[in-house]
């Protein structure tokens, strides 16, 4: 088996979207003749035609509300906002329109839409490039909200974000898009609402997501070689949260850890340690633990960048705290 | 209507609009007239709620408009949305039921005024946004270009939304991609309690499609026969592939801007002034004089339209709830959906 | 002493603010000929002048950036938007800019910008009309955001949110600007940082801001009558939050309940009780319970605006279910 | 310049400069030239991180105008700002410090290359969202404005900016309120990898201010003295109330969008007929032709200013890291504030 890499993963099944359904296209900004922001796009315009693989104009509320008509209008698009900095622009679009208009008609209206979107930090590029707003979208009823931490769930994703006939929003995280591996059996899986268990263990659940997935995994490999077998959860979806997968580990291991990328207060990870917290209250030993972003703007420095995000050591030491 | 803002507009009824047509434009502004009438009323007494927002004093332009259109087209409104919604089919018991909260209601009434919608009519919409149907609208009419449909898409506003950044984006959206689009500018002169003066440093509102090298025309927006032959030679042109077109109509709403508003800002004679100009008491003026109608002819329909106006206050009356039970459907298409 | 409305304790703060000092100017849709669309600042255009009641085009990211620049020029101003819905179209601004200046510029350029908008439901306007984002917009660093519930706080918030060097957004509840009373003492308070115990009790706490205040303090009576005798504590400030007023109330009372009007999955009740657990769990009798909005855009019919809006009967049961 | 896009432009070169300023302003050009140069390679060894998007090929734009500000006068630019940051008067050390994230940097190390700050020279950013700069320029001017104070605010901005909804807003905004904005667009025919003309409908940017009613010019950004001419009559202009200004400079960005871009998109003749046009070797030929300058002054010029860059990549280099504790400083401006 070939590598891939995050980026090809998502490219290849783009490409199986494009070839599998006429109504499927892709519209956003540089996705054409430059080839996507982080490449994810390249070539696809020389394959399929700068009709079905749309250039925009800067125009975040134009074409986002474009790709919520043309869903309407019997289409099927993929819309890629460069990244999620810049979907706040489309904000309004994206609440009152996309996730209401079935809600608001009665059910006459649907919104097949899938909104593309790189986020989150690690690449020095300061405060207005570098948010984690995926857990904060999790917010809005009507959309459905992925955050494909694997190259599987890259590959695998989208087939089933175009089939929900409501909009779906699917966070990439910028760090992943060079990330190089295998693809394995579960990258034609069609699940988009379940949780996965990464690694299963006994003392603690490490929560995670998106970026925070290998931040998670590595504290596992730490509390591992001192003896501390944590189970690690990855949500997969961040609405609808998968809340029986999570509860089920934590009953068992009596222990949590949410880690979570974004500014900590009023994060995914207050609804996550909240909805364990309701669930299996009795069976916890210790409060809920979150690591999670800085509540800064994100700084440029290095340095400071990393002292903002979740880092290994945080997980470890927030384990250590429970008493696992 | 005009090619440009220093163009004259075409005399009011001058164009040769064949009688039947006319009365028909008659009828369907005083459906609408007598609809919103009997709305004020119903508000008064509480069977309407919310917000409400009157098209009374413009019946001419959604009318104009809607009879460009065919059953195939699609119209995208604003929240003040009620002649539209009637002039494009949905019938005054639908809409009624949705003004008073019915599951009968066009949008079982989780809508509301502000939100009427009809899929068979292809109506997607009242928007309660200023300005944020004109996206929804430019990606219709990309659907339809990328399925080689020749459908015209109808998108209403405000000239409040003119100042609205999405105004400008989709308004280069449907030019740079030569979408089927038909721009139409309720321009009332006021935003609320906002002139026109207040939002705008180019208070000349068809100028503004020139940037994008957009067709652009004006109309008397009182004046229904001028109204419907501009909107039909605009919609002619979007659906042979003539690219997006604008159309301001120039207009005035009688009342308040919603039931909530006292009025404050506009000055008693300039409404008069206006309602000397009612589009309804025009046109019937002139079918009488010109022969095409008698009063007689006028008291019946206005008799046939009481009774449907009637009819749905009945039907509005003997409206359900929706179940408490169904408070959580259609959040997602599907019950197992993203909740 | 006279009554005064929701709405005149508003406006007389803002009358008092153009008063004391010449740089404080207020801007937006529909404040100056119109009066104000909830009739705030009816009359002040007459007093004031058209320069410093400054009616504005329906622009709102145009016009709140306008503000963000006018502040970092000198300015106090004090920008309505309209209602909170509208308030996302100006949220690149709002975050991107008032909110990340001071940090991105290394402390230079503050922003002592106060932003006021209108939100909740109950007046059966809607989707679009009627969401509760006070709570979400707390997620925000660099952001103090202030929830005034009672006419002492809508009279008292305004002088010293504009004397914050930095951005500050005042929610008002849609449905409390009718509301009379009279003045206390409490309205020359100048606090805008910890939150307010409004009624004392000894068996639970319920936490509320805003427009759920009332519902909070119906509640309780019912409660009181049953012989349950809650402590309500009012937020106030949903950005920082006044976590030890709260923690110290509930290692008192041994249980919370968190009313929330927004959507409850990542409302901010959701960090409310997070901060809870993560605080006093040991002295919890019971998880904390969360009493929110129903996750659904707001239908206009009345009986399910307010089957979709937390109760004061919702209240009542999740207490009963505490076993309080 | 010209104030219609039918009008000719002037010859380059032609206005009456006085030598000394023309020998500055040749200076200014170098200093950003040479200075972007160094960090290109301080790229590749990775002193510099993340974003690096250089202005080489346009140092006319942001050192013409630059020369028609006075001290008091505020400067927004986009993430493209080094030129104009130092032809502003911030340090090349407080510059490249700052690129390198170092606590001695003009926005302590915490923006980079994107957020250029100054307090002392009146410049506001930095800013990396497109067009989001535009209305903050505009509340600068309404400050003055509102304060009596004749100040000029200018406000750079690239071609793609201006399909954003923002760019409308603010554009709408200051000429309605008759602010001193200088708005100022560094058209050089890419937003990243999509040309002009899959942008705008209209490729004409100078025509969009006509529809805000607002004076505007446009001039060859390549010519460092006809933007320095078209620049001081505009800011003029604006201060002495005649209102909001743009002037479009039609210029091209040597290199690619930033570091990361492949620049794919672009044709090597285009590239190369550009070049030909390069900013800072024709005034200098057209200085040592006119006898203004000497080819050992030009050398003379250049030392001086490689000297420059060198001192700042040392300052740099021995700059210090913001403690990790401050991380939290200045998230608000006082500790108890609302973080
Ligand atoms: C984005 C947005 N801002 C503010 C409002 C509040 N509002 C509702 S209608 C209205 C005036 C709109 O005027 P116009 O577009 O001219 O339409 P008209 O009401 O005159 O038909 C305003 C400001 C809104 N609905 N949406
Ligand atoms: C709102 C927004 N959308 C997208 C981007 C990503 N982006 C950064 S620069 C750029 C191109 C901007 O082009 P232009 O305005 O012409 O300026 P130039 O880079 O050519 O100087 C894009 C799309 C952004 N920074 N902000
Ligand atoms: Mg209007
Ligand atoms: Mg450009």
């Amino acid at each position: 088996m070939s590598t891939i890499t995050y980026r090809e993963a998502l490219r290849e099944a783009i490409r199986e979207a494009l070839i599998a359904d006429e109504r499927v296209f892709v519209m956003g900004e540089d996705v054409g003749h430059y080839g996507g922001s982080y490449a994810v796009t390249l070539g696809l315009l020389e394959e399929f035609g700068p009709e079905r693989i749309r250039d925009t104009p800067l125009s975040e509320s134009g074409f986002v509300g474009a790709g919520i008509g043309a869903a309407l209008g019997g289409m099927r698009p993929i819309v890629e906002v460069m990244t999620v900095n810049f979907s706040l622009l489309a904000l309004d679009q994206i609440m009152n329109n996309a996730a209401s208009l079935l809600y608001m008609s009665g059910g006459q209206f649907n919104v097949p839409l899938v909104i593309r979107m790189a986020t989150g930090a690690g690449r020095q590029v300061a405060a207005q490039h570098s948010h984690s707003l995926e857990g904060w979208y999790a917010h809005i009823p009507g959309l459905r909200v992925l955050a494909p931490a694997t190259l599987d769930d890259a590959r695998a994703m989208l087939a089933p974000a175009l089939d929900d006939p409501d909009p779906v929003l699917i966070f990439e995280h910028a760090m992943l898009y060079g990330t190089e591996g295998e693809l394995t059996d579960d990258a034609h899986t069609r699940d988009i609402t379940s949780a996965a268990i990464r690694r299963r263990g006994e003392d603690v659940t490490i929560v995670a997501y998106g970026g925070t997935l290998r931040v998670a995994l590595g504290a596992a490999e730490v509390l591992a070689r001192e003896g501390v077998d944590a189970e690690v959860v990855d949500l997969r979806s961040l609405r609808p949260l998968d809340t029986s997968t999570i509860l089920t580990a934590v009953s068992r291991t009596h222990r949590a850890v949410v880690v979570d990328e974004g500014w900590r207060s009023g994060s995914l990870s207050a609804e996550v340690a909240s909805r364990i917290t309701e669930g299996v209250f009795y069976d916890l030993d210790a409060p809920v633990a979150r690591v999670c972003g800085a509540e800064v703007p994100m700084p440029y420095a290095k340095h400071l960048e990393d002292a903002a995000m979740p880092q290994v050591a945080d997980v470890v030491a927030a384990v250590h705290a429970l008493g696992a | 209507m005009s090619g440009s803002s220093d163009a004259p507009e075409v005399e009011p009824g001058a164009a040769s609009v064949e009688p039947g047509r006319s009365v028909h434009l008659l009828s369907e502004m005083l459906r609408v007239r007598r609809f919103e009438e009997r709305c004020v009323e119903l508000y008064s007494h509480q069977a309407i709620r919310g917000f409400l927002h009157l098209a009374i004093g413009e019946e001419a332009c959604c009318v104009g408009v809607m009879q460009a259109l065919d059953p195939e087209d699609a119209v995208v409104a604003t929240y003040r949305e009620h002649g539209h919604a009637l002039a494009r089919g949905i019938s005054m018991r639908a809409a009624l039921a949705e003004l008073e909260g019915r599951v009968e209601g066009c949008s079982r009434g989780r809508g509301g005024s502000m939100h009427l919608f009809d899929a068979a009519t292809r109506f997607f919409g009242g928007n309660a946004i200023v300005a944020g149907g004109l996206p929804l609208a430019v990606g219709l009419a990309l659907a339809d270009h990328l399925s080689g449909r020749h459908r015209v898409t109808a998108c209403f506003f405000g000239d409040g939304a003119v100042a609205e950044g999405e105004f400008h984006e989709a308004m280069n959206l449907a030019a740079l991609w030569h979408l089927p689009v038909l721009f139409c500018c309720e321009n009332n002169l006021y935003a609320m309690g906002t002139a026109l003066e207040f939002t705008e440093s180019e208070t000349d509102l068809s100028l503004k499609a020139a940037s994008y090298r957009m067709a652009s025309w004006h109309v008397d927006g009182m004046d229904v026969l001028a109204v419907s032959e501009a909107a039909r030679e605009a919609a002619d042109a979007v659906r042979a592939g003539g690219g997006p077109h604008f159309l301001e109509m120039r207009t005035y709403r009688f009342r308040s801007h919603s039931m909530y508003d006292p009025d404050r800002y506009r000055d008693k004679a300039e409404i008069d002034r206006w309602r000397s100009r009612d589009p309804i008491d025009q046109l019937r003026v002139q079918l009488v004089a010109r022969g095409v109608l008698t009063d007689a002819d006028v008291e019946r329909m206005e008799s046939a339209i009481a009774d449907e106006v009637l009819d749905a206050v009945d039907f509005a009356a003997g409206g359900t709830d929706e179940p408490v039970a169904d408070l959580g459907r259609f959040v997602t298409s599907t019950p197992g959906g993203a909740t």
